[in-house]
């Protein structure tokens, strides 16, 4: 018998947000099972209290920093950030489904099971330091966000959305493991430093050789993060799916594989920054592109907001053309004020789009201001931060991208990047325009109040979102120290 | 905490009070507000009065973000002086002036205007360049709104033009922005300033020009100087009369405001050598703003377009780089404010009673209306720049400054002195004589109390501004005396003054 | 080259096998991106896995050490799951919409 | 070159008495269920209808090949293939015995020793789903379809607990050889109860051999789990189409997966060749005695005939046996023999299980036989792996 | 011998893969898959990957890929049907795949060195016992953490694909 392994308390400590996500998402599994329909309720406090429990756990965790289970996972700021950053998005998600799952009568565990297990393999994404546990964790996300993306499954839009997003998922998969297979064999580890170690030194294999695998993996990035040329399934995934699951998909898969792109470039790759950045330079500018020019063409709300997460993932990818630590900063700010109004803005279609979602066009929304004031003034305070308008988090998150760009002397790229979000201005506009300045068509359908959870879910994006805005030096301060060199 | 910061934050305090008292009382809470903000506003005179400070006043400087470091800088010189005033004394009147004339949706259409009011003041007082921005970006929204949603009938597209463009602007000049930062390691604008000045900081003149370009296209879009004006016409012609004074009025002053803040000490000598080109465009902007002005069957736009031709002037001043050419186009700035802002009003009352913009649509309203017509004759002559009427300083010191520069310009821009006198005249026969229409008659009114308030205060201030130029000029021409200084010395003194210093760090 | 009887009887290189992988991947990309059929395209994605894992296997012979193979035995098992929750995903769309055509899953649209 | 010929030589054995066998168990299966249902069974062709299998072959093979219009010809030739093929090749790495040192001889009795041998049964085992469902889509008849459809539910939902209750003898006994696994068994507690793995301890297997069984019976296909070719439901399932030698494939696999199926339980749960009690107390003399008891049976009805064939054919039965009874006595033969009919005892008896259990148990329907899988043999097989893996990790 | 034997399955890896790509009807193209699975496993066995090579048959061909076999069977999914808009395909697809493994094949012979040879039985870490101490020890995590992946596909095709029971 070969020498036992046996993991010391503290890396147990390191992985606790995943336990208790784990655990917490295996009890509603089983209280799926034994309890009564009426007793279902309880499955969102109970997902909130799980995935409370894991934000306390994964500052817990930061309390001892390090490595665990011989360098797999590595818990520091970064890590701890997009962990707690996911674990936020999920707790919002709870508050935001809970009513539209009753609402179209599928008030199952397993959709909060599958939340949990969704953020859990985020948050493993935000702290693996080692290329399979990275695979493994966006397996694990992605996974659990097909099923939800076709979770309503009599719905025809849900089941194709979920079709859509799981092939051309698993295809970028494919890409990506073809490109650790690649590293893997040239550098002969998958862990990010030795990696980094590997491509440094002197003996480092020909650069045509990581460069290719750097690009197969950068596919697989791509296609997670929603970059162009890979962005093909964002738009119908986001619109076919429920809108909770889109708001959920399009801030907390997308933040947590922002993470592994930003540690896996800037820590294993970063010897070779300068020959991947003009790749990232191309990418983040055609994303921009792509998203705001079809954003510009749609009439469906949801679909409009896809295009939208494709700019704005381009705008991040700015941030990690500029392979500083700056940037990586920027990112990760940037990414959590879009979180924020991302989400805000997709609960707030949520809530307006009412059973069976039939009311997601942007003509939808004609005179919300006159029916519910306060969504209209939240959704407004969204698409102002998408817009980047000062005194929102999407503001504040943009000056930091084009400002660590220009450090990296990108200045056509910021120069294109702000063209572009000027141009963005122009269809999150037409919402404001249809929400303030136009009528309602016809008597509209009585549009009910927004329960408590959904109130949670738009109001609290709406504070964060202004507080980004307003004081971004709390967040920024913690990624500036948390960045990667 | 200042008075400065006072006049800042009350409106923002007025805006989040208005959204939460009931919609009834919001009228006279409005009015009480801006009237408030005014009165304290005044008390800013009060180191002018007594003294003649160089440098800011009212400074307040206090961390806002700390990485990077962004500060809330606030200050007061002679510059904004007088537009921060002009600002919160058009907001009570265009408070008043919206009293009948918005009947839906008040309490919202006060709280912009609250809103709109503090992004203003924000911009005059930012010391600060990204405060400056964010101020800037702040009064787009609540001008977008009162556009769109209380505007007229092509209100929708009007308003998003107007954002559209002034965003496409800004977003270069946020870039410019943040590369200065990245250059200076400040955001303050008195430090940047100082490192220019001492040639601690110099641009190739090739950055420079494209550095002084991100922001001049910003504020000549603002302006807006004469390629970039076409938003201009619509968000006028469709906005409410509130929103067309505090647009005409304040608004546009942001640009030239801008230029002359930031565009000429900062960028001396892009500045400087793109003066031919800018002066250039800015007499065209005179001379077609006044010529399409003269063709616009719309009151409105006839106005919209007298301001394209007005602001002329005011860059124009500004790019001939004297003395008298700067104090002019200030002058001009505040004169343009007034006496547009109360042509618009005037407009406006024409409007609420005969609904409708067209000039054909009136004639002979001199008959029902002798009070509104007297009123509006001043107001005309104000703006055709009538000796002992404000304007007439204002172009009068700009023709001098730019013969000073370039005699040639002084030729083509007296043209629109004379265009302007045509248009508004014709204007004003036409709607004011002859024989009063069956719809003139029965609509038209004389001016009712309120109206009277509104208008009344403006009258007065052209008629001091025009006669007692000593109470608003030397705070202006002190400021602007220190801009052409840092102006006027070239990069290569500069450079020469840093090499001594270079020699003794060594 | 040595002459082929020598290369036929000897050992192969290495690098055959990573050609081969390499146009296993390619021939599955290709199926992914022209086979119309859900299910051809499902299985086009799995022969790309497949052609992953014997580049892991082919890199751990090259390298003296079985990381490789648990690496692909991760693979396998998320090839599992992938195929479990893909294939229940085909079955909805196919009780949605009675037909397997990429093509006619095409609703969602502006 | 010795070890080709050598394997050659095996492989040919193997075959042989693997066809034979699987020609006979059939014959044995008709005796079997004739005498549980109180009949006499084939008795026609041959002395006891011994020569039926022949007669079967013979029919099978001259049979007019059919070959139905509507099928898919390709899939339609491949299944049976592809049934047979994956049935027969598991036979290559099942140890009949221990080493055989005859003379120059020197080779284990086996066609090939993997040190994965028990993960090489799992893999064919799992492939030969593909001749069923294949034979059943091919056919394009619903009953073959739904047919193949059951047998790929079923084969995939009954591997789970196949495997998990191989795993926990396989903890056990640290090895995935089969012949590793069969010496890891030998020896005796208190010198006579064997260490076979269900009475081995820390936990004996017991409940993994009946899980094994169990799922023995619904991989191969057998009663009661024979949904897939339920006549009475499916007209025949999945072969309802086949004919002549194609139809004979589609047996021939059954039943030879059935001996592997056999062969494998032997080897993990009931030690393989190892005797049933040690060689001191007279395990050597067993088959001896057997066939001597067999020679006098044989010989006592000889010359007491119920039919008058009977004269000829039990004495010479009985001569036969007798001859067998001294060859085990032989010393060196006997060393070979001797694991040899341990081995086929046991696989023999566990045969015999299969054929009782088909004539005396009815069949399951099939959503009971899916819940059973589902909610009964695998929480039971995880439970059990889990307390096994426990009691190994703490011994 | 040993490229003997790697020509052979390599060459029917990619005859299935081919026909996996070619074939209009999908339990063709699942056949064919399972055929390239198989000749990989044996050239994992080649490779020195006993394990890994058993694990191919069990997990993918005996597994997942019956369960394609039966989702296929259940559809009773007819054969693709040509579409004209689709003519294109197969003439741009056919030199950009092999444009693609022609620049993969350049840059794999410049990567690996000639000196690289596969012998069979030369690698010996590829037997169960080493996977497990090595998977046990060095990546427990990840192991772990696939349990999660697990109980996501068990809960997504129950969640997906259960019948109502109303």
């Amino acid at each position: 018998m070969p020498a036992s392994y046996f993991p010391a308390p503290a890396e147990y400590l390191r992985v606790l947000p995943e336990i208790v996500l784990t655990l917490f998402g295996v009890a509603i599994l089983f209280f799926e099972a034994v309890l009564s329909e009426a007793r279902k309720r309880i499955f969102p406090p109970l997902a909130a209290a799980g995935l409370g429990a894991a934000l306390a756990g994964s500052i817990l965790a930061y309390g001892s920093p390090g490595a665990a289970f011989h360098g797999m996972i590595l818990v520091d700021g970064f890590a701890t950030f997009f962990r707690v950053l996911v674990i936020v998005v999920g707790l919002l998600a709870v508050f935001a489904s809970s009513e539209y799952l009753r609402r179209e009568n599928h008030p199952g565990g397993e959709f909060y099971a599958l939340i949990l297990f969704s953020v859990a393999g985020q948050s493993v994404m935000a702290s693996a330091n080692e290329l399979i546990v990275i695979f493994i964790g966006l397996e694990i996300s992605s996974i659990a966000s097909y099923i939800l993306a076709g979770y309503l499954r009599d719905d025809p839009r849900n089941s194709e959305a979920a079709l859509k997003y799981f092939l051309l998922g698993s295809f970028a998969t494919a890409f990506l493991l073809y490109g650790v297979a690649w590293i893997y064999g040239l550098t002969g580890s998958t862990n990010l430093e030795a990696i980094r170690r590997a491509l440094s030194g002197g003996g480092a294999p020909p650069l045509m050789l990581t460069g290719a695998a750097a690009a197969l993996m950068f596919v697989g990035f791509g296609f997670k993060i929603s970059a162009a040329p890979f962005q093909i399934w964002a738009p119908d995934v986001y619109q076919g799916a429920p809108a909770p699951v889109s708001a959920f998909l399009s801030v907390g898969p997308k933040a947590a594989a922002f993470a592994i792109l930003i540690r896996t470039y800037q820590t294993a790759f970063g010897p070779v920054a300068g020959d991947w950045q003009p790749l990232v330079w191309a990418c983040a500018l055609a994303t921009m592109v792509v998203g705001n020019f079809a954003a510009i063409q749609q009439s469906n709300i949801k679909r409009m907001l896809a295009y939208s997460s494709i700019a704005h993932a381009g705008y991040v990818l700015i941030a990690v053309a500029a392979a500083s630590q700056i940037g990586a900063a920027a990112a990760m700010f940037y990414l959590a004020a879009y979180a924020f109004t991302n989400f805000g803005a997709f609960a707030v279609v949520t809530h307006v789009a009412r059973k069976g979602e039939r009311y997601v066009k942007i003509d939808d929304f004609a005179g919300l201001a006159q029916r519910q004031p306060a969504m209209a003034a939240m959704l407004t305070i969204f698409l102002l931060s998408l817009i980047g308008v000062p005194l929102t988090g999407g503001f504040c998150g943009k000056f930091y991208i084009f400002k660590a760009a220009l450090d990296s002397n990108l200045v056509w790229l910021t120069v294109l990047g702000l063209l572009n979000s000027a141009v963005a201005a122009y269809y999150y506009l037409r919402v404001l325009v249809v929400m303030y300045m136009k009528d309602a068509d016809g008597p509209a359908e009585p549009l009910p109040a927004a329960g408590t959870g959904m109130k949670l879910a738009v109001y609290g994006s709406a504070a964060a979102t202004l507080l980004l805005g307003i004081f971004p030096g709390l967040v920024l301060e913690f990624a500036s120290r948390a960045a990667l060199k | 905490m200042t008075l400065l910061d006072a006049v800042l934050f009350l409106p923002l305090i007025g805006f989040a009070a208005l959204l939460l008292i009931p919609k009834q009382s919001s009228r006279g809470a409005a009015l009480i507000l801006s009237l408030l903000v005014f009165i304290v506003s005044l008390g800013l005179i009060g180191p002018y009065w007594f003294a003649n400070p160089s440098g800011y006043v009212f400074t307040t400087d206090a961390v806002w973000i700390n990485s990077p470091p962004i500060r809330y800088h606030v200050g007061l010189d002679g510059l904004s002086l007088w537009l921060v005033l002009l600002t919160t004394l058009l907001t009570p009147i265009s408070v008043a002036v919206s009293w009948k004339y918005i009947d839906h949706r008040v309490k919202e259409f006060y709280a912009f205007l609250m809103l709109l009011e503090f992004g203003l003041i924000g911009v005059f007082v930012a010391l600060d360049l990204f405060l400056f921005y964010v101020f800037w970006e702040i009064c787009l929204v609540p001008m977008y709104f009162l556009i769109g949603i209380w505007g007229h009938e092509r209100r929708i597209y009007a308003a998003v033009k107007f954002f559209l463009y002034t965003m496409a602007g800004s977003v270069l000049m946020l870039a410019a922005i943040i590369y200065l930062y990245n250059r200076a390691g400040t955001f303050d604008y008195v430090a940047i300033l100082s490192q220019i000045e001492t040639g601690r900081l110099a641009f190739p003149p090739r950055v420079e020009m494209l550095l002084f370009l991100a922001f001049f296209v910003s504020f000549a879009i603002k302006v807006p100087l004469f390629p970039l004006h076409t938003w201009l016409p619509d968000a006028h012609v469709e906005a409410p009369t509130a929103g067309s004074v505090m647009l005409a009025s304040v608004m546009l002053k942001m640009g030239t405001y801008g230029l002359l803040r930031y565009c000429v000490p900062l960028f001396p000598d892009a500045a400087r050598s793109s003066a031919p080109w800018v002066a250039a465009l800015a007499i065209t902007g005179i001379i077609y703003g006044a010529l399409v002005a003269l063709v616009q069957p719309n009151m409105k736009k006839l106005v919209a377009y007298s301001s394209v031709s007005h602001l002329g002037f005011v860059v124009l001043g500004i790019f001939s780089f004297t003395q008298q050419g700067l104090d002019g186009a200030v002058y001009q700035m505040l004169n343009h404010g007034i006496s547009t802002g109360a042509l618009f009003i005037l407009v406006g009352y024409l409007y609420e009673r005969r609904h409708s913009l067209e000039i054909a649509a009136y004639g002979g309203v001199a008959t029902p209306a002798p009070n509104l017509s007297a009123v509006f004759l001043i107001t005309t002559l104000a703006s055709i720049g009538l000796p002992s009427l404000n304007n007439f300083v204002g172009e009068y010191l700009v023709l001098q400054g730019a013969a000073a520069a370039h005699f040639t310009w002084t030729a083509f821009a007296a043209l629109g002195v004379i265009l302007s006198a045509c248009y508004m005249l014709w204007l004003y026969q036409r709607a004011f004589f002859g024989k009063a229409s069956e719809g003139v008659a029965h609509h038209v009114y004389d001016l009712t109390g309120r109206e009277w308030a509104a208008i009344v205060p403006l009258i007065a201030l052209m008629v001091w501004m025009g006669t007692f130029t000593q109470s608003f000029l030397p705070p202006i021409r002190a400021q602007n005396a220190r801009i052409l200084e840092s102006a006027r010395r070239l990069k290569t003194e500069r450079v020469q003054n840093l090499v001594p210093e270079a020699i003794r760090a060594r | 080259m040595p002459p082929l009887p020598a290369v036929i009887h000897g050992p192969a290189p290495l690098s055959w096998y990573l050609i081969l992988s390499a146009v296993l991947f390619a021939l599955g990309a290709a199926g992914f991106l022209f086979r119309r059929n859900i299910i051809t395209v499902f299985m086009s994605i799995e022969l790309m896995l497949n052609a992953v894992n014997l580049s892991f296997i082919a890199f751990s012979y090259k390298l003296g050490r079985n990381d490789g193979h648990i690496f692909s035995f991760f693979v396998m098992v998320v090839a599992a799951a992938e195929a479990a929750v893909g294939l229940a995903i085909i079955l909805t769309v196919f009780k949605n919409r009675q037909t397997l055509e990429i093509d006619e899953v095409s609703s969602l649209k502006n | 070159m010795n070890f080709l010929i050598l394997s050659l030589i095996k492989a040919a054995v193997v075959a042989f008495v693997l066809m034979t066998t699987l020609a006979y168990l059939q014959w044995i299966e008709r005796k079997v269920i004739a005498h549980i249902q109180l009949r006499v069974g084939p008795r026609r062709v041959g002395p006891h209808g011994l020569l039926q299998p022949l007669a079967d072959v013979i029919k099978l093979l001259t049979k007019e090949d059919l070959l139905p219009s509507h099928v898919n010809k390709v899939f339609y030739f491949l299944a049976p293939f592809i049934a047979v093929f994956f049935a027969l090749i598991a036979i290559s790495v099942i140890p009949f015995g221990t080493e055989v040192n005859l003379g120059p001889v020197h080779t284990a009795m086996q066609l090939t020793d993997l040190n994965i041998g028990v993960l090489f049964i799992l893999g064919l085992s799992g492939m030969g789903v593909y001749g069923v469902a294949l034979a059943g889509w091919a056919s394009n008849n619903k009953y073959a379809l739904l047919g193949g459809l059951r047998s790929s539910a079923q084969m995939i939902s009954y591997e789970l607990p196949t495997a998990l209750a191989i795993a926990a003898p396989l903890l056990m006994l640290n090895t995935l050889s089969f012949r590793q696994l069969v010496e890891a068994q030998s020896g005796y507690y208190l010198g006579f109860i064997p260490r076979w793995t269900i009475f081995q301890g820390p936990v004996p297997q017991l409940v993994s051999f009946i899980l094994f069984g169990i799922a023995a019976f619904a991989e191969t296909n057998r009663v009661p789990f024979d949904l897939p070719e339920a006549e009475n439901e499916l007209v025949a399932g999945f072969h309802t189409e086949y004919s002549s030698m194609k139809f004979a494939a589609f047996f021939m696999a059954e039943y030879a997966n059935m001996v592997t199926v056999s062969c494998v339980a032997t080897l993990l749960f009931l030690g393989g060749w190892q005797p049933l009690w040690p060689a001191q107390y007279g395990s050597n003399f067993l088959p001896t005695a057997m066939f001597l008891a067999g020679a006098a049976l044989c010989f006592y009805h000889g010359f007491h005939p119920a039919r008058s064939f009977d004269r000829i054919t039990l004495p010479a039965a009985g001569v036969v046996f007798l001859g067998i009874a001294v060859v085990f006595l032989i010393p060196p033969v006997a060393a070979v023999l001797l694991p040899l009919f341990w081995f086929a005892a046991k696989v023999g008896f566990i045969l015999f299980v299969y054929i009782w259990v088909r004539g005396t148990l009815p069949r399951f329907r099939y959503d009971q036989l899916m819940r059973f899988a589902w909610t009964f043999m695998f929480p039971v097989a995880v439970a059990n792996l889990f307390l096994t893996g426990l009691a190994v990790a703490l011994s | 011998m040993d490229s003997i034997l790697f020509l052979i399955f390599a060459a029917i890896a990619v005859g299935c893969g081919l026909n996996l790509v070619l074939q209009t009807h999908p339990i063709s193209s699942a056949l064919s898959l399972v055929g390239v699975m198989g000749s990989l496993a044996v050239l994992y066995l080649l490779l020195g990957g006993e394990f890994i090579a058993m694990a191919q048959l069990i997990v993918y061909a005996g597994a997942i890929m019956v369960l394609f076999i039966f989702v296929i069977m259940l559809l009773n999914a007819g054969g693709e049907r040509r579409g004209r808009k689709r003519l294109w395909a197969p003439w741009a697809g056919a030199p950009m795949v092999a444009a693609i493994i022609g620049i993969g094949a350049y840059l794999i012979q410049r990567a690996a060195p000639r000196t690289a040879e596969v012998t069979f039985g030369a690698f010996q870490h590829g037997n169960p016992s080493d996977i497990g101490t090595n998977l046990f020890e060095n990546y427990v995590l990840p192991f772990e953490i696939t349990s999660i992946l697990i109980l996501i596909a068990i809960v997504g095709a129950i969640v997906l694909a259960r019948k109502e029971i109303e």
